[in-house]
């Protein structure tokens, strides 16, 4: 099964009468991580929610995955039936058992994994973003929107997290909105800058290599260097 | 121990308002009169209390329960809400003399139209709050649960009711101090025994200490059932702190 | 003028013509006095106010004065509007009851007043019953509504004069028994109380006068009457209320300040027997005759 | 429109039942039945309406203001909640019969002791609501308010009462609809007027058809009385999405 | 006036049964920068807030202006109230008044100039976090402690902001929580990397040169391959 591309075809974004976007058009291949960059309060997550179906008047391409930028996790819910609300949802308990080896194992790669038990709110904020993002790939989608999904982790954390989310979601159609110039050049098999008010997404960049890709190759530094000029004129 | 100091100095204070405002004992019974009854009359105060605990009790069982329910139903369905929440609203405004002739019609005179009269006074809270609650949940919640593919069942019983549990402890604290009014109505359907009976019947023949005796006990019976609600409230939402106490 | 308030035993009804044509054709005025009526909702609280000192005279019935009085309310009978009893026994005519021992194993509903257990009693131990035979059923108000949807067999503190008007309005027919033929002594049943310590006996005879006047008039001149009075309240012009002051009007007091003590003291026997009292108060602590 | 077609269809639904149950006038009679009842007497219930009127607004408006002035007390200071609170949950028990001499004696005959009593059903649901939300602020709010050198009296009014507001609305709506049922328990004290005097009177005397319309007039002020409240009480949170409608 | 140092001396932080730090002794020099790293959930947190006084026991060493994890906007103010909280919560009428032109003044610097009125609900997450920054610099304390202040910022408003920091913060004894290593080499007097559980911190890292440090020096890029290293042996 081959991950469906997403695209977004005249599209109008308005949020309470705010224009974020207008007669927008943009491709998402399928099958590829494309990373999303912009200054803040540009449009990312209203582009995020629009492909999600989240805003009035629109649909998901397909099942989705969405990782919001807050971590959403249910107060009243352990981190493993957190992990494997999805599955909770819509599934009969026979579904929800046999998530509960994927979950645990999610967690245990994530970092959570002797907190099972635990409620969200013993955790930490990195805690809870880890728990969130098991939660995310625990749902095993072929689109998966992910908001700022390492934004309060730690370097190393994030960037064993970024290696996790590039195995796991090989093969799959990604949108990652990240505020990180080297981590979209890590993840992402496509780059896109949105600026301007209502933006307009920049052209398509596409580093060499598979990800995720090395953070010290010097083609990446450069188009480091690139990505925040542009982001900085755009902006 | 604390509660006990309360408890007396309240007392203290009631005797101290009856001598102040110089209140006739056949309006308001000073406590110190009122315990003398109270002791003289123990037996027959227990035994109204027993009836008038078990009608407190299972009208806010079914109060609470019938409270969810509804709150649930009109969470889930605008047809329900459309057509069934302005009668459980005008409800609230039926004064008990006005059913009471329909309600022992279809349930006699034993303790199920007491009852049912006592749940009608005591859901009303629970499914408002509850209702409340179910209305207000974090939207984040409600959109992740869609991009989940959640059926709308789902959403509502494993989303939006836990959620909502906090509105639900606050009604159910309200209702259980309406309970025991709730179940004094009650007896105004053909009520031959309780702590409301006992009262209108010493108040007809001017004991008016027994009468407050009476309400005394009824009062008691409110307070632990209060205390009990509020304890059990709190169990319901371990994960949501609570200042001030 | 001198301000008078009376608290009437409840809503005005037919049993208060005297007060009321008093009222409406001044003569209350002419004894110099300005009367205010006030109806309460609940019949238990007008003694107690008057005790009280929150108004000068109060409606009540002659049992509920001697519990009270047993009770240490310092309330005295100055003036009677029903010198008998109206209290009765109901049950429908076309049901299994037809006399008072066919109650046994029945329902009979009751409103609560006090004494209903005392009455009831007495007439079941006139045709050889006790109160165990019979279910007693708190139906409060609704004392024709319970025994025309055959919740009760019968109900007690049926007042002769209005409940059987009801009946009839809704086509049905009942059967009566009066208490005072049936095992309970005689007693008043509508009294004027007022308190022991500030009663004030010139007053109260202006106030009997003028009770005494309108009693006379309004006995003359029923129909006259019956207008007069149908326009006093709201909502009084109804079929129940017209009925009803057709048989009332024999039944009042034509002498509102008489005193029949020998009915007191029998009564407070009574009530002694009957377990209502403990001990029945000196006949002159609650009872005044102002003449 | 739509409330229309619903209150329309309900109209249908009790003459059904009427008509179903083969109930007697003299127990509930068909809406056909008080609808001319309605109109003949059309001044006496406007009248009566006014007065019962009156009594729900100058109780609801009481009630709001007291039990939002007992809840912040009760989340300001620990005093008041050791002593006033029992108090409060206590009052919830008393039967309007036991206190009704006592009201007559310190407010008279008037409209006054009627509007106490009514408040005093009222004012329940708003304290009990409001204290809940009060205890349950966020506690990052309040950690960033202790941050600030805020008072507790500051973080009452400015941080705790704001975000308790939903709360308060909720309560708001329970009280809005206990509203007629506590002026019709008020018109017990003092003096005869009102619709649930009316309504009594008229049970007490056979004339179900006047009393059922009464109750009828009653229920339409408790859902216009509810409706405004609602619209009120959701004006108080803007910021807060309702899910439902 | 000069800023207060802070030091915490055998200090214990137990959160609910898990002992996070044990018999704790740690310096901040008063009047400067000190940036804490350290993996997710070791304790970063809960150090800031045994700081501020946040924890049962403790009391501030002074008045402290605290900026947490999450930016605890009130939503039933405008972003200007609550930028000016801390002199709404204080003050008199006054004050608060006074207040105006600097919450405006701080507004525009972090860029929500065009949004004073707006609620925060209206806001995108980077706009709110940058709402909460101005709040903190708003109230012009001299002990700052700041929880991952610039998480939710893009590259190039994150480089800004961390300027106007910079500058604003100057001769204050600041304490700031923060994920990014270059970040905490730009910005810190001092930086200590926390690890273990319970943690302990680790020897002062103090880079040379005047804050904010340019972020191309060679001396930064090699420390900041020396804390990565010591974060991943440390975590
Ligand atoms: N209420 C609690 N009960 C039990 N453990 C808690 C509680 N709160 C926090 N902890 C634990 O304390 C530890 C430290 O938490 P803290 O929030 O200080 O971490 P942190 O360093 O700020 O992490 P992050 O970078 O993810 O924000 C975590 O392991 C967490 O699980
Ligand atoms: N409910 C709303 N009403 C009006 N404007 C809104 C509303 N929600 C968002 N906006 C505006 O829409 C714009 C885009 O917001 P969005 O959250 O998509 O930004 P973003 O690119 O994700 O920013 P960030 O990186 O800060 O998260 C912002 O300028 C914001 O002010
Ligand atoms: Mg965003
Ligand atoms: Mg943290």
């Amino acid at each position: 099964m081959s991950s469906p591309a997403l695209s977004v075809r005249s599209a109008h974004i308005v949020l309470d009468g705010h224009v974020v976007a207008e007669n927008l058009s943009l491709e998402f291949p399928g099958g590829r991580t494309t990373c999303l960059l912009g200054r803040s309060g540009v449009g990312k997550t209203s582009l995020l929610r629009h492909l999600a179906g989240l805003l009035p008047g629109t649909a998901p391409a397909g099942p989705v995955a969405y990782m919001a930028q807050r971590d959403l996790l249910l107060p009243w819910l352990s981190v493993l039936d957190n992990v494997r609300l999805g599955h909770r949802l819509r599934g009969d308990a026979a579904a929800r058992h046999a998530a509960g080896p994927r979950a645990r194992a999610l967690l245990a790669e994530v970092g959570l994994g002797h907190h099972l038990d635990a409620l969200p709110q013993t955790l930490s904020g990195g805690m809870r973003q880890r728990a969130a993002l098991a939660r995310t790939l625990c749902e095993d989608r072929q689109i998966v929107l992910m908001d700022e999904p390492f934004g309060h982790l730690d370097a190393v954390t994030r960037f064993d997290l970024q290696d996790l989310a590039a195995r796991l979601l090989r093969g799959r159609t990604v949108v990652m909105v990240t505020h990180d110039p080297l981590e979209a050049l890590r993840l992402g098999h496509e780059i896109r800058i949105l600026s301007g008010t209502p933006f307009v997404p920049g052209p398509v960049i596409a580093p060499s290599g598979a990800v995720p890709r090395d953070p010290a190759d010097p083609e990446l530094l450069a188009l480091q260097a690139r990505l925040i000029g542009e982001l900085r004129t755009g902006g | 121990m604390r509660p006990l100091v309360t408890a007396l100095g309240l007392l203290a204070g009631w005797e101290l308002l009856v001598w102040l405002a110089r209140l006739p004992p056949y309006i308001l019974p000073p406590p110190s009169r009122v315990a003398v009854v109270l002791m003289e009359r123990r037996a027959l105060l227990l035994e109204q209390a027993a009836w008038t605990g078990a009608e407190m009790m299972l009208g806010l069982a079914l109060g609470l329960l019938l409270g969810a329910a509804l709150a649930v139903l009109f969470a889930a369905s605008a047809g329900w809400r459309r057509w069934a929440l302005p009668l459980v609203i005008v409800s609230q405004a039926i004064p008990v003399i006005a059913v009471a002739p329909l309600l022992v019609l279809w349930l006699g005179y034993g303790m199920a139209s007491k009852v049912a009269m006592a749940a009608l006074v005591i859901f009303f809270p629970v499914v408002s709050s509850l209702y409340d609650g179910l209305r207000r949940t974090d939207p984040g919640w409600l959109e992740l649960a869609r991009t989940m593919d959640a059926s709308p069942r789902a959403v509502l019983l494993q989303i939006r009711l836990p959620a909502a549990l906090p509105a639900f402890a606050s009604g159910a604290r309200i209702a259980a101090a309406v309970a025991p009014i709730g179940a004094v109505i009650g007896e105004w359907v053909g009520a031959s025994a309780g702590l409301g009976f006992l009262m209108t019947q010493s108040l007809a023949r001017g004991q008016t200490p027994l009468a407050f005796a009476a309400l005394f006990v009824l009062c008691l019976l409110g307070l632990a059932l209060y205390v009990a609600t509020d304890r059990l409230a709190r169990r319901l939402v371990p994960w949501q702190p609570i200042q001030g106490d | 003028q001198e301000k008078v308030r009376i608290l009437l035993d409840w809503f005005v009804n037919p049993d208060h013509a005297a007060l009321v044509i008093a009222k409406q054709r001044g003569l209350f005025d002419k004894q110099g006095l300005d009367v205010e009526l006030i109806a309460p909702a609940d019949p238990n609280a007008p003694p107690k106010l008057v005790a009280a000192g929150q108004a000068d005279y109060a409606l009540s019935y002659q049992p509920t004065l001697q519990m009270l009085a047993a009770e240490g309310l310092p309330l005295v009978r100055v003036g009677v509007l029903v010198a008998q009893p109206l209290n009765s026994l109901v049950a429908l005519e076309d049901s299994a009851v037809k006399t008072i021992a066919d109650f046994k194993g029945r329902k009979i509903g009751f409103s609560v007043s006090g004494f209903e257990e005392a009455v009831l009693g007495a007439m079941l131990e006139s045709a050889g019953l006790t109160l165990k035979d019979v279910t007693l059923v708190n139906v409060n108000f609704a004392l024709t509504t319970a025994l025309m949807s055959k919740q009760v067999d019968g109900v007690i503190g049926a007042f002769r004069n209005f409940e059987l008007n009801d009946l009839e309005l809704n086509k049905a027919k009942g059967r009566i028994w009066l208490v005072e033929k049936h095992g309970v002594p005689a007693y008043d049943e509508l009294v004027i109380l007022a308190k022991r310590e500030t009663v004030d006996p010139a007053r109260t005879k202006k106030l009997l006068a003028a009770l005494a006047e309108a009693t006379a008039w309004l006995t003359a001149n029923p129909a006259e009457a019956w207008a007069s009075f149908s326009k006093y309240g709201k909502d009084l012009d109804n079929d129940l209320n017209r009925m009803a002051w057709k048989d009332t009007v024999p039944l009042l007091s034509a002498d509102p300040a008489a005193l029949d003590r020998a009915r007191y003291s029998t009564f407070a026997e009574f009530l002694v027997k009957r377990g209502l009292i403990k001990q029945a108060p000196p006949l002159d602590s609650y009872l005044r005759e102002i003449r």
